[in-house]
This record gives C-alpha cells, sequence and structure tokens, in this order.
C-alpha cells in the first residue's frame, strides 16, 4: 500500500502548441526544476481539450489533470481558450458536484515566455495532488495489474 | 381537456391539415399510455388520449417523423415546446411539416409517485378536484393530486407553449419555481458526502440506455458510447468509472441543450435522479454565464458555443466557490 | 501490423548527461509494433538524418519516433528526413526529452523512467498516425477592397502597383471617405483634400484598380485564394459612362431643400447631386427619395439639360458576381451620434457642432466658403470652447465607448490653433480629461496651441451647455483650479468619439471575421499579425480595425496591401493538413461545430445517405473546408457525437497517448 | 414444515449467513435489490425487485479471462469461476421460473461454465406472494405465486415464517439450522390473485399458429412505432439473456468480459456488413417473438416469459409483451 510520504502522482498537463508547450520548453530551456511526475501531451489548441481525455487520464491512473493553454486574448486561433475555459468550469463544477477532489484538476494561462510560470505552477500543483493522495474516486480497478 | 386534445386530433386529420397525428394511445391501465401515430379520425376517437398520465414528450419523434412525406400534428405540453424548439435550433426536425398543437398542462402524474405513497395494485383512478381517487386492488384510496405529480412536475419552470400552431387551453407564463432546491443540498454537502450520494445512486445504474435514449438532445446519429471508433464505447458500466463515466460525459453533452424536460429520471428504470446532474450545469451556466434556457428563443447562442472576455476562470470552482 | 522505428538522440551530452540513452532505446524496442530501437550523438545532424532513412528504408519502418529536442524546434527538419526516405511526413512523433526532461531533472534515473514514457506515449501515438497530405488550393489573382476611404485607396493603389487587379466597393457615390471632408490635418497643417484628391485620381485612372461607388457587398462564399462575392451596385439613375460630371443637372435640379450629407447637413443640396467638386467618380447620382421625377413621375429636368443623354430614370440595382483570392475591410468610421448626449445641448442648438461639422465650417470648400460662421445667426464667434473626450473613455453605461478614440486630442488642437490664427480676437478654451499626444511632432504641435496660440486648455469636465439669450451658458470644473467655471460661449465644440462604420457587423457575418465588442475587426493577433484577420484571406485596412489617425491608417492600409500581395503572388496555397474531419455518418448537422469555428471553415450540406431497407435518407452534414481550417479542434469538442475529429491529434491518438502515460 | 418466528427473521438471516452468503430484496437507495446480507440489513417491503433474480447467476458483467501485455509477450490467464456456496432468499415464484428458462439455454451442451457454477453453488429459498401488483400475470403462465417453488419454499402467514425443502439441497440447508420449530401453515384464500386484471392472458394461441403468420403480421409497424430502443426491458426481464464479449484494454492488462446485450439495441450482433435488423421494427420484433414463439418453439412449449410484470412497469413508453400479445392476437382472428 501506498503511503502518503512515498506517494508520487502521476500528473498528466495537456498544453496547448503555441504558448504554454513553449513555456514548458523555456522552462527546460532555462533549466528551471519541476517534479518529472508531469507529462506533458501537445495539443493544438487548449480547446482541443476534450473533457473524456480527463476522464481517460483519471480513469488510466492519473491523479492530476491540468490544462495549460494561451492567456485568454491571445490564443493563436484567437478564441480558442475562451471556449476552453466554458467548457473546464463547467467539467470541473460537475465533478465537484459528483463529490471528485476539486483540486484534482486545474486550468492554468501560460505564456510562451512564462517558463518559470510553468515550472511554479507544476511544482505547485504537484504538491497539492501529493497532499490529496491517490485519486480513489475516479479511478478504474481493472487498469491495476491483476 | 382530453375531449378537446381528441376532437382537434380529429379535426385535424378530418379536414386534412394533416395526414398523421402523433399523440397519446391508451393501454393497459390507467396509466401506461404509449406515445403513438394516429392517421384516422376513428383511430383517434377509439384510443387516444389526454390524462394526467401523459408524460412522455413527444418532440424527439418528430426528428424522424417530420421527415416522412406528409404533414404530422404533435401534441406538445409546455416543457415539451422547449425541446421542439431546440431540436429546430438544431436542425434537426423539418418544421414545414409539422403542425404542433399545445396543450396547456396541470402537471403530469406517475403511477411512481403513486407507488411511493404505499398504493398498491393500481387498477383505476378518477381525479376529483385537487383529488385522485385511485382504484386498487386492496381497496380505494384518495391521494392529493399534488402528491401524485411527477417529479419533473414538482419545480415546473414554464407554463408558455412556444411555437405552436394552435393552442389548447391557455397560454402560460413562465414560473418562479424552486427547481434547483435539490441541486443545492447537494452543494452545501461535503465532497465525501456528495461521492457517497453519487456512488449509491449511479451505481444502481443498469446501462439501459432509457434516459439517452428518451433524451430529446440526445439524437445522435451514433452515440459515442455505441462508436466503436470513439475509443469510450462501451456496452455495460463495467466498472464504477464506467458509471461515472457515462453519466458526466452525458450531460456535459447536453449541456446548454439540455430544456430540463425531465424525462431522463421520469424513465429511469432504476429511479436515479439524473436530472439532477443536468440541473447543475444549467443552474451553473445561468450563475456564471447569465440565466439561459434552452428552446426558449430560436436567437440565442448556447453558453457552450459562445462566449465573453470576461467570463470567470476555471479557479472559480478549483479554488472553492461551493463553499466548504 | 506496424513497423516502427525509435531513435534516441543524444543532443551531444544535453539528453545523455541525465538520460541513459541507450537504456531508453532498448527499453523502448521491447514496445509492441517496434522493430528497431537506437541512439545516436546527434539525430538532427546529417549523419543522424541518413542514419533514420537507412533504417527506414531497410527495416520498412511504418512509423518513426524520435525521442529528442522539442518538436517546435526540429519536428520540420525530420518529417522533410521521413519524407526523403519515402514516409509520408506524417507517420513521426516527436518525443520531447529534452526541454521536457533532460533539462528540468537532475536525477538520472528519474529523467530516464521520464524519457521511457514520454517514448511510449509516443510510439502509442505513431500507431494511429495516418499519412496526410497536405492539400493545395488555387488563388484567384484579384483582390477585393471594401470601402473607399484613405485606408481602401491606399491598399488598392499598392496592391494594384504590384499588377494585381483589385477592385474598390463604395457605398457613397464618391471614393474618399471622411478625409475628404477634412480641412487641415495635424501635425503639419497640409490640406487634407491636396493630399488626398491625387489619389482618388491615381486610383480611377490606375489600369488594375476597378472602383464599384454606390455599392455594396451583398454576400460573400468561399474562402482564401478563392472568395466569391456579389456586389450590389446600386441604381444612380445616371449612366456612368456618359455622365461628364458638367454639373448643369445639379444646378437645374428644382428640388433644393436636401440636406447635404457631404456638409453634414449645414447645407443643402439638390436631388441630382455630385458629392463635392473633386469626387472620383465624378458622375452625378439621383437621390430617389426626393426625386420628383422617380417619386411622382412628373418633372424630368435633370434629362432635358443632360446634353450627354446620361440620365436614366429607369435605371435598376445591378447585382456582379466576381471571384477574388484575397479580401480587405477598410470600412472606417463615424463619429458617434450625440443623441445621447443632452447635456452639451447639441440637439437644443445649432451653435453646438460636432468636430468634424466644425471641419466644414472651417474648410474653403465648405458651406460658409471657409469663414467660420454660427451656424445660428451666421455671426462671428468670439468664444468656443471644445469638449473633448465626448463619448470616449466612458466607464460602463451604455452612453458612450469605453476606449479612448485616439484622433480628438490632436484635431482639437488643431482647431483651436486655425481658430486663433485665422481669428486672433476670439477666446478658445479646450476642456480635456488628459490630453494625449504620443507620436511625431505631436507634442509639440499641441505645446504650440498653448504657448504660441493661447488656447485655454483646462483639465476638467463641461458639466452643462444651457443655450441662452443667443449664447451658450458652459458650465465647467477646472480641476485644477479647483473651481467651477462658467463661460458665455458663442459655440461649442464636441470631439465625439468614433465607432466602426455600422457597415461593419454585417460584413463581419459575412467574412466570418470575429470582431470585439466594439464591432471593431479582430486582428490574427494583436502583436504579430495586426493587418489579418483571424479568417485565412480577409485582411483589415485602417480605423475598422480600431481608432486611428491618417499616417497610421495610411501605414496599415500599405502592410495590409503587403500580406495580399504575398498571398496572389502565389499561384496555390499549400494546406495545412491537420484538419477537422467530420465522420458524415454519425454528423447530426446541428450546427454546433459551425458555431464555435472561428474561421467559418464549417459548412453544411443535405446529402443522401443509404437508410435502413434500401432506403435513401437526406441528411444535413458538417463540411470542412481543409483550405481554411487551421485545425484549432474547437469543434470537436463541441461536437457531442464525436463526429468531428482532428486530423494528427484524433480522439484516439490523444487518448493512446494518455493510456501510456498513465499506464 | 419448518418454521420461524418473522418477528426474529434477522437471526435466520444470521444464521443462515453464518454458513453461506445470503442474498436478499432489499432497498438501496430507494430500489429493492438482491444484496448481499449484513447484520441490520432489512427486507424490502416491495413485492418485488427492480432487477430480477437472474443477476445473482448471469450478473450484467463477468469477467472470462485476462491478458497480461508485458512487452511484447502476453500471458492468458482465465477468470475462476464462482465457487463459494451461496444462498437467495426471497425469490418470487416468477423469477424462479426464470431459472428455468434460462438453465434451458445455458445449461444446454455446451454448458455455460460460469452460469452452470453458479447455479451448482447456490440454493434458492422462494416466497410465495401474497400481495401482487396489477402488473403480475404470472397465473396466466400456469405458475402458482403461492408455491412458488425453488430448494426451499417459504410461506409468509400470521407473524410466522414457513419452510419447506423441495430439494436434497434445501434439505441439507434447513437441516443446517437446528433452531427452526416445526408447524403447518395455516390455509389461505387471498382472493386477491382473482382480481388480477391480466389473469385471463392466453398465449397458447402462438403455438397454434404457423411462425411466418406471427413474423409476418402488419401490427409490427405500429407496435414498435414508439419504441426508444432502449434495454430497459430486457435488463430488468428475468428471461433475457444476451450478452455480448468485450475486451476492455486497460494499460498492461486486457481483460476479457461478457455483458448484458439487448436486442433492442441498433448495434445488437452487429457485423461486418452490418446488422441483420436494420430498424427498431425488426429489432421490436425480434424480442417478442423470441419469447412468445422462438423459444416454445425450441422449448417444448416454454414461453419464454414469466409474468413478472417488470416490462411492464420499467418500459419509458409503456409498451410490453402484454400490449404485444394482445394486439397479435386481436389482429390474427
Amino acid at each position: 500500500m501506498q503511503v502518503n510520504e512515498t506517494f508520487t502522482p502521476t500528473i498528466v498537463a495537456f498544453c496547448c502548441n503555441w504558448c504554454s508547450y513553449a513555456g514548458a520548453d523555456l522552462s527546460g530551456t532555462n533549466r528551471l526544476q519541476y517534479p518529472a511526475n508531469v507529462k506533458i501531451i501537445r495539443i493544438p489548441c487548449s480547446c482541443r481539450l476534450n473533457p473524456m481525455f480527463i476522464l481517460r487520464a483519471f480513469q488510466r491512473g492519473a491523479d492530476g489533470v491540468i490544462l495549460c493553454g494561451c492567456h485568454p486574448g491571445d490564443c493563436h486561433y484567437t478564441t480558442g481558450n475562451y471556449y476552453a475555459r466554458r467548457r473546464m468550469t463547467l467539467l470541473f463544477s460537475l465533478l465537484d458536484f459528483l463529490g471528485i477532489e476539486r483540486e484534482r484538476t486545474r486550468v492554468e494561462w501560460v505564456s510562451a515566455a512564462e517558463g518559470a510560470k510553468f515550472a511554479a505552477t507544476m511544482n505547485d500543483f504537484t504538491e497539492t495532488i501529493t497532499r490529496l493522495g491517490p485519486n480513489r474516486r475516479l479511478e478504474d480497478l481493472r487498469c491495476k495489474e491483476v | 381537456m382530453q375531449r378537446s386534445v381528441i376532437e382537434t386530433a380529429a379535426s385535424l386529420l378530418e379536414t386534412g391539415v394533416c395526414t398523421r397525428v402523433l399523440g397519446w394511445k391508451t393501454g393497459e391501465f390507467f396509466y401506461d399510455v404509449t406515445p403513438a401515430v394516429f392517421t384516422s379520425a376513428e383511430e383517434v376517437r377509439k384510443d387516444m388520449v389526454f390524462t394526467p398520465f401523459c408524460g412522455a414528450n413527444l418532440s424527439k419523434y418528430l426528428i424522424a417523423e417530420s421527415r416522412k412525406e406528409g404533414k404530422i400534428a404533435v401534441f406538445l405540453k409546455p416543457c415539451d415546446t422547449f425541446s421542439f424548439v431546440q431540436l429546430q435550433k438544431e436542425h434537426r426536425i423539418c418544421r414545414e411539416n409539422v403542425y404542433a398543437v399545445g396543450v396547456q398542462c396541470p402537471g403530469m402524474s406517475d403511477p411512481d409517485a403513486l407507488k411511493a405513497l404505499g398504493l398498491k395494485g393500481l387498477t383505476g383512478c378518477v381525479q376529483e378536484g385537487d383529488t385522485l381517487r385511485v382504484d386498487t386492488l386492496y381497496g380505494e384510496k384518495a391521494v392529493p393530486l399534488a402528491d401524485a405529480l411527477s417529479l419533473r412536475c414538482r419545480g415546473c419552470k414554464s407554463k408558455r407553449l412556444h411555437d405552436c400552431d394552435a393552442i389548447i387551453g391557455t397560454q402560460g407564463k413562465d414560473l418562479q419555481t424552486s427547481r434547483f432546491a435539490q441541486v443545492e443540498a447537494l452543494e452545501a454537502m461535503t465532497a465525501e458526502e456528495r461521492f457517497a450520494f453519487w456512488r449509491k445512486e449511479l451505481s444502481k445504474c443498469i446501462r439501459c440506455n432509457a434516459c439517452r435514449n428518451v433524451c430529446p438532445a440526445c439524437s445522435c446519429e451514433t452515440c459515442v458510447f455505441d462508436n466503436p471508433d470513439s475509443g469510450v464505447q462501451n456496452k455495460a458500466a463495467a466498472s464504477s468509472f464506467e458509471e461515472n463515466l457515462f453519466h458526466i460525459i452525458r450531460a456535459f453533452h447536453v449541456a446548454g441543450r439540455c430544456t430540463d424536460c425531465g424525462e431522463c429520471t421520469r424513465v429511469c428504470p432504476q429511479h436515479i435522479p439524473l436530472h439532477l446532474l443536468n440541473r447543475k450545469l444549467i443552474k451553473d451556466m445561468n450563475t456564471l454565464y447569465g440565466v439561459y434556457q434552452a428552446g426558449a428563443d430560436f436567437e440565442t447562442k448556447p453558453p457552450m458555443l459562445a462566449f465573453t472576455l470576461e467570463d470567470p476562470e476555471a479557479s472559480i470552482i478549483t479554488q472553492g466557490r461551493n463553499g466548504q | 501490423m506496424q513497423r516502427i522505428g525509435v531513435f534516441v538522440c543524444w543532443c551531444g551530452s544535453n539528453i545523455a548527461a541525465t538520460v541513459d540513452v541507450e537504456k531508453v532505446a532498448r527499453v523502448l524496442s521491447q514496445e509492441p509494433g517496434v522493430v528497431y530501437s537506437t541512439d545516436y550523438q546527434y539525430m538532427c545532424s546529417q549523419a543522424g538524418q541518413e542514419m533514420i532513412q537507412e533504417a527506414i528504408r531497410e527495416h520498412r519502418l511504418t512509423g518513426v519516433v524520435i525521442c529528442s529536442c522539442s518538436p517546435r524546434m526540429h519536428e520540420a527538419t525530420f518529417r522533410k528526413t521521413v519524407e526523403k526516405a519515402g514516409l509520408n511526413p506524417y507517420l513521426l512523433e516527436i518525443a520531447n526529452i529534452r526541454e521536457h526532461c533532460s533539462w528540468i531533472h537532475k536525477d538520472k534515473l528519474t529523467a530516464t523512467e521520464k524519457a521511457v514514457i514520454l517514448g511510449r506515449a509516443a510510439i502509442a501515438k505513431v500507431q494511429l498516425n495516418a499519412p496526410l497530405t497536405a492539400g493545395k488550393s488555387p488563388v484567384t489573382k484579384r483582390a477585393l477592397v471594401i470601402g473607399g476611404g484613405i485606408a481602401g485607396i491606399q491598399t488598392a493603389l499598392d496592391i494594384a502597383e504590384a499588377g494585381f487587379p483589385v477592385d474598390i466597393v463604395e457605398k457613397k457615390p464618391t471614393i474618399g471617405g471622411k478625409m475628404t471632408q477634412i480641412d487641415k490635418t495635424f501635425p503639419t497643417l497640409d490640406c487634407a483634400a491636396c493630399i488626398l484628391t491625387p489619389k482618388m485620381v491615381d486610383a480611377a485612372q490606375n489600369e488594375n484598380i476597378d472602383i464599384l461607388s454606390y455599392a455594396q457587398v451583398e454576400k460573400i462564399q468561399g474562402f482564401v485564394g478563392n472568395f466569391t462575392v456579389t456586389i450590389r451596385k446600386k441604381a444612380r439613375y445616371v449612366d456612368e459612362n456618359k455622365c461628364t460630371g458638367c454639373g448643369l443637372c445639379t444646378e437645374k435640379c428644382p428640388q433644393k431643400k436636401i440636406p447635404n450629407e457631404f456638409n453634414l447637413g449645414l447645407d443643402n443640396r439638390r436631388a441630382i447631386y455630385i458629392p463635392f467638386a473633386q469626387a472620383v467618380p465624378k458622375v452625378a447620382t439621383i437621390d430617389p427619395n426626393h426625386c420628383a421625377m422617380l417619386q411622382k413621375g412628373k418633372c424630368g429636368v435633370c434629362a432635358k439639360v443632360c446634353t450627354a443623354g446620361a440620365i436614366d430614370y429607369k435605371q435598376q440595382d445591378q447585382l456582379i458576381t466576381r471571384e477574388y483570392g484575397a479580401i480587405v475591410a477598410a470600412t472606417g468610421f463615424e463619429p458617434i451620434s450625440m443623441d445621447k448626449f443632452d447635456e452639451f445641448a447639441y440637439s437644443q442648438s445649432p451653435d453646438v457642432v460636432t468636430s468634424l461639422e466644425f471641419e466644414r465650417l472651417m474648410n474653403a470648400a465648405g458651406p460658409t466658403g471657409g469663414t467660420l460662421l454660427r451656424p445660428s445667426d451666421g455671426t462671428h464667434p468670439h468664444t468656443l470652447v471644445f469638449v473633448q473626450c465626448v463619448g470616449s473613455r466612458c466607464d460602463g453605461g451604455e452612453k458612450g465607448k469605453s476606449y479612448c478614440s485616439k484622433i480628438c486630442c490632436m484635431y482639437t488642437a488643431k482647431h483651436a490653433m486655425l481658430t486663433r490664427e485665422k481669428y486672433p480676437d476670439t477666446e478658445v478654451y479646450v476642456f480635456y480629461i488628459d490630453v494625449r499626444t504620443p507620436g511625431k511632432s505631436f507634442d509639440e504641435f499641441y505645446r504650440r496651441a498653448v504657448e504660441e496660440y493661447g488656447v485655454h486648455y483646462i483639465k476638467g469636465m463641461v458639466g452643462k451647455v444651457t443655450p441662452q439669450d443667443g449664447k451658450l451658458k458652459v458650465q465647467a470644473s477646472d480641476l485644477l483650479g479647483g473651481r467651477q467655471l462658467h463661460i458665455d460661449a458663442d459655440m461649442v465644440i464636441l470631439a465625439a468619439a468614433i465607432e466602426p462604420d455600422k457597415s461593419a457587423r454585417p460584413l463581419a457575418t459575412m467574412l466570418t471575421a470575429s470582431m470585439d465588442t466594439n464591432d471593431f475587426f479582430t486582428e490574427a493577433h494583436p502583436k504579430l499579425r495586426p493587418v489579418e484577420s483571424p479568417t485565412a484571406g480577409v485582411f483589415l485596412s485602417g480605423a475598422c480595425q480600431g481608432p486611428k489617425d491618417i499616417p497610421e491608417t495610411v501605414a496599415q492600409a500599405s502592410a495590409a496591401a503587403a500580406k495580399v500581395i504575398g498571398l496572389l503572388v502565389k499561384d496555390s496555397l499549400t494546406c495545412n493538413p491537420c484538419t477537422a474531419q467530420p465522420d458524415e455518418l454519425m454528423c447530426n448537422g446541428c450546427s454546433s461545430c459551425e458555431k464555435v469555428c472561428p474561421y467559418g471553415a464549417i459548412t453544411y450540406a443535405d446529402k443522401p445517405f443509404r437508410g435502413p431497407n434500401r432506403t435513401t435518407r437526406i441528411r444535413r452534414v458538417a463540411q470542412v473546408n481543409p483550405a481554411v481550417c487551421q485545425g484549432c479542434g474547437a469543434c470537436t469538442v463541441a461536437c457531442p457525437s464525436g463526429a468531428m475529429d482532428l486530423l494528427g491529434f484524433s480522439n484516439k491518438q490523444i487518448m493512446a497517448e494518455v493510456d501510456a502515460i498513465c499506464r | 414444515m419448518k418454521t420461524w418466528n418473522l418477528s426474529q427473521l434477522d437471526d435466520l438471516f444470521a444464521a443462515i449467513a453464518g454458513r453461506q452468503t445470503l442474498y436478499i430484496p432489499a432497498d438501496a437507495a430507494g430500489q429493492p435489490a438482491f444484496t448481499r446480507w449484513e447484520p441490520g440489513l432489512a427486507m424490502t417491503r416491495a413485492l418485488n425487485t427492480g432487477r430480477s433474480a437472474k443477476d445473482l447467476f448471469f450478473p450484467q458483467v463477468e469477467n472470462l479471462a485476462a491478458f497480461q501485455i508485458s512487452g511484447k509477450t502476453i500471458s492468458v490467464s482465465p477468470a475462476q469461476s464462482p465457487e463459494e456456496d451461496y444462498v437467495i432468499f426471497g425469490v418470487r415464484a416468477c423469477d424462479c421460473r426464470s431459472f428455468d428458462i434460462l438453465d434451458s439455454v445455458f445449461l444446454a451442451e455446451p454448458a455455460d461454465t460460469f452460469y452452470q457454477a453458479r447455479r451448482a453453488h447456490a440454493t434458492v429459498i422462494t416466497l410465495a406472494c401474497t400481495e401482487p401488483e396489477e402488473t403480475c400475470f404470472c397465473t396466466s403462465l400456469g405458475i402458482d405465486p403461492q408455491a412458488p417453488g425453488g430448494d426451499i419454499s417459504c410461506w409468509m402467514a400470521e407473524g410466522r415464517l414457513y419452510l419447506q425443502a423441495n430439494t436434497p439441497k434445501g434439505e441439507a440447508l434447513l437441516a443446517s439450522l437446528p433452531d427452526l420449530g416445526e408447524g403447518e401453515k395455516p390455509e389461505t384464500n387471498p382472493s386477491v390473485f382473482d382480481k388480477l386484471p391480466l389473469k385471463d392472458l392466453d398465449f397458447s394461441v402462438f403455438q397454434e399458429k404457423p411462425l411466418l403468420d406471427w413474423f409476418n403480421s402488419p401490427l409490427w409497424e405500429s407496435l414498435s412505432q414508439s419504441c426508444l430502443g432502449c434495454g430497459s426491458c430486457t435488463f430488468v426481464c428475468p428471461t433475457c439473456q444476451c450478452y455480448d464479449v468485450r475486451d476492455f484494454e486497460g494499460g498492461g492488462t486486457v481483460r476479457r468480459f461478457r455483458c448484458w446485450d439487448s436486442c433492442m439495441y441498433s448495434d445488437f450482433t452487429m457485423m461486418a456488413h452490418g446488422t441483420n435488423r436494420p430498424t427498431q421494427k425488426e429489432r421490436f420484433r425480434q424480442r417478442f417473438l423470441h419469447k412468445l414463439v422462438y423459444h416454445p418453439n425450441n422449448h417444448q412449449g416454454q414461453i419464454g416469459c414469466v409474468g413478472c410484470g417488470r416490462c411492464l412497469q420499467k418500459c419509458p413508453i409503456s409498451m410490453n409483451i402484454v400490449k404485444v400479445a394482445k394486439a397479435l392476437k386481436e389482429g390474427s382472428v
């Protein structure tokens, strides 16, 4: 059994290609550290993130999911992050309504210039999820080893 | 009311306004009416009913029926007309093939509501003012009409009939109701309590798809859960996760399109209060993006397909809004 | 069965110092579908690229995963590499094990473990990659400029100079726009007409430019490179080809009392008119609402006097359909209506005028022949009060605009200066919130108004203007002096805020170009693509994008022209192959996707489908134009049935990555 | 006959549960369902459970095998058949009859080993009905709700529970409960069964005419017209036995499982060429003809319905076997 001290969460970060993925690149270029538990998936725009992907991540064993996109007003596709904002707000609210810990999901706007913010965000999010412990409420036991 | 519904239907057929009538057909008992298409005035006079047990929302049938040859007349209660408009907004109904007759609704009753009152063996029912006299195998019982109301009718949002070609009864108004009370009660709980509540409810789900198949908003050609290419296809809730997944995604897919007709909860064989998920999203959208009622008009952009620069950030949820 | 090759790059020591690259290659070689896995010092070097190509040929690879630096760095490079070896360039995925791994982790074990997972995700994705081919779409080498003001004229001239045909559509009978009404321009005080009218003539004479005046765009279809536009040329009841512009008809027409729009109603014109002497095209136009012949069938004076026989009372609106490769919106601005500003008594006294009206009153070609006279009694005004920010910088409220109209500070300084120069006996007050003068020689100009011309600049707003005994009682506060002022003025001049022309909103709808809440067109990127609309092939010129002065307008107009030329020189456009693609069998035709598409790439068609039992069902289904779609994916999530998917980032691909990462 | 004081029913449950796992019909979130008994769990007051008792032999989801994938190697581990004995208490006569129908399908050669194991390990204690619902019509299918069958039959009367073993398995269980008393159940004559509105249904006509007459009836069009194509009738039905076999890919492990399927679903028995029942009419017809004609034709006249009335209560549009049977019969005259 995992105890909280040794618990290393699995965290999926969906990053839009134009701002946040580049921001993550920048934090690498600047050698800013954040935990290795964070794995980034590149999507063209924050509006590409289907709620199903988030649920899928939780099903398969993620303990936290974060979406990063361009700041409102700076979307490469002009409006994508505005749609993403509404969708994620409602999805998170619905998950909260179902009793899923609301800290397990997050949206953060990170520009291509905000390498430091990206690293800080990931550090903070990892810390939050570690404190929260493993995802139990949206896990699928079938994805565990037999 | 019943007489004018039947007479209207019969005369629409007799005068050739339409070739078919979509209405409710009598059954074995007083409550088990079935949606049906009538093609002659004789059939209408023989089998058509309009009783306080005609809960079924007929609008979804128009997706297929309005594409057939000839005009079809349909009888719609106020909440059904919201679905009717919403489906048109989504280009699902050929309006020119439909003659919509709005029927003012006193609130629909439900055999399950009667059974919840402890009545068994329901064999007959007569309405006398505010009271239902119910015949059962074990004797007659008098029930206040209000107690027999279907769950969804207890928070009726509107008696307004939208986009009808004719109206039986009087045009109604939007109502102030406390339909969000139960959502608020859940919001007031802790996350643990809410989780326990939903686990208990959703673990009853048998994935019969009645909620989905009755839902006017769930009118996809192929549902993602039936589509082997979607990556989420599943036929049974094979784990607690899948029980959650189906209902979360369904609520999300109908967000901004759900008119809150309550059919999902009415038809659930396991009595899961599914409408609460939809209502939660309606309440959120109303609070966060301005009051919106799906199907109330043809013009307003649904909130999930719109945005404003000033929309709140998702942190309004993740950092706690519903009180701790 | 997939045959995937994995190539792990050391990037010198950039990766190899923290990631055990050999181990990564070894572990990944065990993944299902992987038939070849290796590591190398520099994959992006020529030797590295050749190694990849050789492996593709030798192992008949169907997919390639490169574990290296960010795809933003070398994805394009490696796509070319694999393409040269005969593999579709989109059968490649990059696992970013440098920026996202080796550079942020210190512990080798951790970093190696993570690199393996990132590699697995890329393998999982590439298993589902489909070969994609970038489509080509031809470019119609003709541009349309909507709006014939200085912005539109400049854009058209620049495009025409580059050798491309260009049409200007102008809704008024003449091109020239607002600038024709302006007297002098700041900060140089040269005459607007003197610099504008030659350009108008140039445009008219340029054989690449076709001016469609008194015309409006009715319908726009198509996409970048391939627009089809229907233009309604309104009947002017005068044959443009015959009319010589002699103006005899405009003198003989008996309908005399029609407010002259060009002078903002400060004088009158006839029912047949030429807006002003330098109009282009210089042909007469009959105002059908006031012409006795057209209204009652009685008169015909103009036809009688016209020696050219140009009058044609039976003329009809004409619909012209043309093809264009690019469209430029140059719809300009208008001063806002003063209806809601009763406190300034605009509707009560003719001596309260807007700045644009003041321009006409100062203009030699204006209603007073250039002598400043009070509109009410034609007397010489002695005290003039200028009010700035009327309707600009209003917080909330429906009365005005929240933005700064940008040009008012400078033209007000100009008006004040010109007034004092011409009429030294006047007292001129300017009430302002702030004086904003960023621009070349702007602040010097303003300071001259204050210091050399003795204009009284008072920080504060005018509270009320009351007409009384032939005077305008102005009540104002002097914020710096901390006192209330009462001035008996002869004229009050309001610097009305400017707003986009009313025609912009319907045009934006036709163009599927986005607008901000003030109805200014939105740029593709506020900093980096300021003259392009997010809708491909649509460009922005002048004040329709935001308030700006003449030099800025001209600069943006030329910039837009440069962008248009850059588009039109191409024979065809290469499309981004990672576009949305609807599965017609799943599509409900509900229009959700269309509503969130920022590019107008989605249309609907009624198509026949085979129904059960040999029936045919006609269904409304979405169609994505791959030439217009930019691949953001907004539609894929809006689609409830999952019919819309994004090539290159499909639902299944992303979920495969998720699965690999969370495993 | 054995007997037990109803006021101490909990003690009897505890005694059974002390030996084997016990399932009783209890209310779970307002819905009666067969639930594993634990101290404090009370029997539902409802006549019957929402889902039928078939769940205990043929659960909605059942794992068949698992495949472990490690790199490029796959290892297979078959799922374990249930090996533990268990008791189901409170099965009504209708549900009990449904086991015969399920047996005729699942235990026919080759027997379904999963079902077989569950059947073998279960002891069924039935419970006689006294207060039927208006939707009950088991009597018209030759079922006596007051003589419910199973391994042990039970009656509740005058504050006592009476138990009668019908099989050696039942006898063994009763014998293991030494505290049971002896007594004879009083004669009851609940006239309510004579008042059941659907008591006179006659299904014999479906064997009297050729299959194709029923198959080609023009009535299917209108009967199926409003069917939503959901699976609620199928899933609450005690005799529906269709399932689908699916794989779940969960990272390193693939699990093969079977789950209930419904012939009402548009993707039921979907094949490469598509489906052989293209519209809801064909699917609807399949379900009812299977119960009324095909199953009896193949199983010595045994009708594939037990009259429990669940579909009458649960169908969202109130279309059900009673309406179908009546309409077809009338239409055929």
